[in-house]
């Protein structure tokens, strides 16, 4: 394997950080400790892991209301991840954004958006500034975005302005097979979404979204073309999410037990765990420790939020804008 | 119903009527149902409003009961033809849904939250707010579409509108912001029989608010306001949740021995310019209450009004009472210091009426 | 050939009325009499006429800005038509709507429309109440638009509609090159179109839109598959304006000669001619007689068209609802 | 520039300084050129906006100098990286323009014509607007967008629109109107170096209008309206061209006795609240004149500011003089009865000050 040792340690961290986040975040939201809806990405750890590993905090994603993964991949800090979904004034948006709305723009993380599709063209913009300030070999866009948002339009004008401006970005599709309730295969008249790229003049690859040795690979193509300056690349990672569309949704009302049994058997993380230990790329000792700092970390993300405080009254009326001194309070 | 006649909230003709307890989106429910029964032209397309469907038999699934349950069981017993769900395509569907009701159906648009609306903004202004118009009166445009405003839920920024405004501000469509269990089924029913254009804004806090119902069918003429409570001292005009507040304000305010009127303005475009002049003839005050965003609102449109056509009752400025000029925040406490509470409504009402 | 004798005439009939239309519009636009701007569309002749040869009142067809000659090809009345770009009250939509917003409703058209893309959904949702009604064998529906519209999304979503609910559509992309004065090699990312058609599950036809036997053939089939009840299709005809954009565009500022030249000795109509006179399916004889027919037409329409009166006054508060006896004059 | 002191329809400072008579498209073209110039940062985006390339060089052509001249010769000079003109999708370049704000580069989109808004709609709403203030104050959006507005010209429903107002409605976004050669220059050098989205409406008729513009480079304070004449007995509140309609009817209710003040608001959001009461407190009447259909609109809420904060100054009702609730028509009689014209302001006055 051409990972190095490094990079395969802050593959397994970010994936178990993921997956670790998700569940201790949906414990934390079944206690009340969060103010809003949230959107678990557990199980599909696997495309932000392969595709982040290429990147720097020059480059910019752009994410979805399922964004926490993402987030987590390009380095954003847990503990403000968490006090954010509690609304505090720690929190990574200063409590204002909540799980829909994370972003870092210090980390290149262009932001988490409740929009489906609405996030895609600005992945296309910061690839444009790279190429207009013609730093493409340092900074692509990555537009992270679901199957279900492939049918909203704005995907596919994106997709042609990518191509026409010839652009650095990816664009990563995480097809877990259902938007909300609704099946793909319902929703989307192409067997293989990438298999559109090709009208937009890009690749188009699918590729095993379980197995992030395979994203790992298929994105270093992608993002390395993007660099030289050759342009857009499209990938279809297939993936499958475990928990329901959000907190409280329970899938098994609309999903198969053998379709869900066969996911977790392609378990990414299992995954991982048996090719570097058969590979003795790691051992399991190694894994456990890693494990052990990340159980760590998530009980510090949990304290540091729930010990931090509110924001104050007057962020209400904060940053609607930066150049105007007289909020509006509502007229009251 | 003319407003002078309505004592009852309900309206007149509603008392002592047989009727039930209900549940705000059991009404929904009941009243798309009842309308797809009555004419079969009628059929609902939306997101996930079949609630997926099974791999293997392909047979939808009601998973969920359609985005806030709106549409349970109607699937299994209309079929996906007439529930129709649509990949998440907000202005192709909606397209799509005014191309059906150019050429004879009558369409029902689940639009899920309201801030979605500005996915489909094009095909609401250009197409189906314009289409009789522009092209000389020979068409008409059937469709009905409604969605869920406001916050109170978390939702932050992205969903949790209530720019209602913007959609009464475009000629051609019509605005309907029913406030209870008894004005959803009126108002629905009516927005499906008209041939015009209709959007039926359904903020979530009324969701599973309960209320009396009729049980006979009837519509609320579309443009009409309704007193919920009669008074002499200020008028409180509320729409969509904002008038269930006016009348948390006004039971405040009775005990400090202000006497509150309160409308429902139920119709936002057209609407009742009577009603505010009537009212505001007798009270000599006036209080606009409004959830959505101040500037070029609602809020806005009613006090013009009664700044040109009831200036001479005024006994004191116009007010509003409204969201800030922001988005809506995510934190709790912010969320609910951007909605208008009653008690920011009896605040502004002492300080109008001197009662401090 | 395999077209009748009735059928060929038609097509003689409609292509030359729509050159001529489109010409005599010209004419009066630039006397003053049009009361707005218009777009032309001679040198397109050959896909309305193709695609509505197998069309009747009961199918419907959506149109664009350049939308004469869908109109004329629908069995819209030339007169009305006209009366309508002159702003009279005998015009097609009562003079309110003028050449961008020409409709006939009983005609089985649903409007041209000046926001370009924005029209093809309501073909979708024509199509749709076919399907609805379980007529889909009489009543497909038609859209017709640009390589310029091809870039915008609401595109893209129809096709999907199309597709997933399997809906009786033809899409009908009149590529001519350009976008006002943008050429479709810069604007679209994809060499053909019609490549596109593949990923949204349905076929895709290249066309030589200068031939309209070709579109014929090609509709033909394509609307054949709709009634079947077999889905959407695709069709990319390769078409030319002759004008520029509108009618006051000068196309030479952006187009080259050998360009012009080429599609004008391809020129649909003199095409058509030299094939039938060929063929000896038409004499000179009969052409003449249809010219001479038209040639009338135009000279009475826009007879009809000047004679005709302005819209009464009150015709600016109709129609804004229909349900809604109160207009609202502009608070004045 | 505080209004107070503003007696030069300029404003204050420029008595007597060196400038020129200048066409609006002009000054447009030229504030863009020496923007760029300024600031390198700073790139244009639109449709058409290079006219056409060359199909043997690949060199772009300039055939139109863009929509409505007004890139004219900007592409030869800055070449089409700066100078990117895009395919037929208002959505996705006016996100690809947010993203590249977000970024640090300062994009300045031309849409065309104002309507194509709408199919832009929720990238401007929910991500130009919204991402401050949901991002907790960590970014900014110096996006400047430009489109041409209003009937007039011929174009029907759906080619001129002045839905200004619903953009205005929008936290988050600023709305500027210029109305002549002298604020079309300050406003948009203002909005262009502004770190916030500003949204710049240009109505057509102003484009061949000249004007006085000052040579010196100056930018004009976002939220502050100017008086264009002074008076004492009506306050005229325009926008946009209706400002020019408000001078024109000054004209002539001067010829009948009546010292019409006229106010130029040229920003709609923020928009200037003193302005309007310090006139209002003078004149104790006003008319607010505005071709955005009446409903929701900056018309509405001027009334209403007014209306709260003016009550007591007020001698009579606060009125509008409006486009009509419909659709543009394309009749040319029809059009011209749909804008507000002069004789309409002068008839809506003599009416108030029962001077018939
Ligand atoms: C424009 C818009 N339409 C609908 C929704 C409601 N919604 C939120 S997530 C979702 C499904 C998205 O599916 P997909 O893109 O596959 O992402 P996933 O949830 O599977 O990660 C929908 C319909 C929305 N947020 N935005
Ligand atoms: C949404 C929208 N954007 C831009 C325009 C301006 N516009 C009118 S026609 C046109 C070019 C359309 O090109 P195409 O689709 O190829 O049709 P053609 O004019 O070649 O018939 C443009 C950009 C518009 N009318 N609507
Ligand atoms: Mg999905
Ligand atoms: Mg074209």
């Amino acid at each position: 394997m051409d990972i190095s040792k490094e990079k395969l340690e802050w593959m397994y961290t970010t994936m178990y950080r993921i997956r670790r986040f998700e569940e201790t975040m949906l414990e934390q939201t079944f206690k009340g400790n969060s103010m809003g809806v949230t959107h678990p990405s557990d199980g599909q750890e696997a495309p932000p892991t392969g595709i982040c590993a290429h990147l720097t905090e020059k480059d910019w994603i752009g994410s979805t209301h399922r964004g926490h993964g993402h987030c987590i991949a390009k380095g954003l800090d847990t503990s403000a991840m968490m006090a954010e979904i509690m609304g505090k004034a720690t929190g990574q948006c200063g409590g204002k954004g909540g799980s829909m709305h994370i972003a870092d723009f210090s980390k290149g993380m262009l932001g988490a958006n409740a929009i489906v599709g609405a996030s895609i063209p600005l992945a296309v913009g910061a690839a444009l500034t790279a190429k207009y300030k013609g730093i493409e070999n340092e900074s692509v866009g990555v537009s992270f975005f679901g199957d279900g948002a492939s049918s909203q339009g704005v995907l596919h004008e994106s997709m042609n302005l990518a191509s026409v401006w010839k652009l650095p970005v990816i664009f990563a599709c995480e097809n877990n097979g259902y938007a909300e309730a609704t099946p793909a295969w319902y929703a989307v008249s192409a067997s293989d979404i990438a298999s559109r790229a090709e009208g937009y003049g890009m690749p188009g690859v699918v590729v095993d979204g379980m197995d992030v040795f395979a994203v790992y690979d298929a994105a270093g193509e992608a993002i390395a073309r993007a660099r030289a300056g050759e342009g857009p690349t499209f990938l279809e990672l297939k993936t499958y999410r475990y928990h329901g569309h959000f907190h409280a949704d329970d899938p098994k009302k609309y999903r198969k037990p053998e379709e869900e049994q066969f996911y977790l058997d392609k378990d990414p993380i299992k995954h991982f765990e048996a090719t570097v230990t058969k590979q003795k790329l790691m051992s399991a000792k190694q894994l456990k420790a890693i494990r052990d700092a990340v159980e760590q970390e998530m009980l510090d993300a949990v304290e540091f939020g729930m010990n931090s405080p509110m924001p104050d009254a007057s962020a209400l009326y904060d940053d609607v804008y930066i150049n105007y001194s007289n909020p509006i309070q509502g007229l009251r | 119903m003319t407003t002078s006649q309505a004592n009852n909230p309900l309206g007149p003709g509603y008392d002592g009527v047989p009727g039930k307890e209900l549940r705000f989106r059991d009404v929904f429910r009941d009243t798309l149902r009842a309308e797809m029964i009555r004419d079969e032209d009628v059929f609902l397309m939306g997101e996930d409003i079949s609630g997926g469907f099974d791999k293997d038999t392909k047979e939808p699934l009601d998973a969920w009961g359609g985005p806030f349950a709106a549409t349970k069981g109607l699937v299994q017993e209309f079929g996906p033809e007439r529930i129709r769900d649509a990949p998440i395509s907000e202005a192709g569907f909606v397209g799509a849904a005014i191309g059906s009701a150019l050429t004879g159906l009558r369409p029902v648009v689940d639009l899920m939250y309201f801030d979605f609306v500005t996915v489909a903004f094009d095909q609401l202004l250009s197409n189906a707010a314009k289409s009789r118009y522009m092209f000389g009166g020979q068409t008409r445009v059937p469709l009905t579409l409604f969605a869920r405003s406001g916050a109170g839920t978390g939702h932050a920024a992205q969903h949790s509108e209530s720019f209602y405004s913007m959609l009464a501000h475009i000629p051609g469509l019509k605005v309907v912001v029913p406030s209870d269990p008894y004005s959803v089924k009126g108002l629905l029913a009516a927005a499906i029989r008209d041939d015009d254009p209709v959007f039926l804004v359904n903020d979530k806090k009324l969701i599973n608010l309960t209320g009396f119902v009729p049980d006979e069918d009837y519509v609320i003429e579309l443009g009409k306001g309704r007193y919920l409570r009669r008074g002499t001292d200020v008028t409180l005009v509320g729409m969509s949740y904002t008038s269930i507040a006016c009348q948390k304000a006004a039971d405040q305010l009775a005990e400090i021995g202000i006497d509150a009127e309160v409308i429902d303005m139920m119709s936002l475009s057209p609407f009742d310019e009577d009603i505010l002049i009537e009212s505001v003839a007798k009270t000599h005050n006036v209080v606009i209450v409004d959830e959505d965003t101040p500037r070029a609102s609602m809020a806005s449109e009613f006090a013009a009004v009664i700044a040109d056509k009831a200036f001479d009752h005024l006994d004191a400025p116009v007010k509003r009472v409204t969201a800030p000029h922001s988005p809506v925040p995510y934190n709790r406490d912010l969320e609910i210091a951007y909605m208008p509470q009653p008690e920011d409504v009896v605040r502004t009402v002492r300080k109008l009426l001197g009662h401090e």
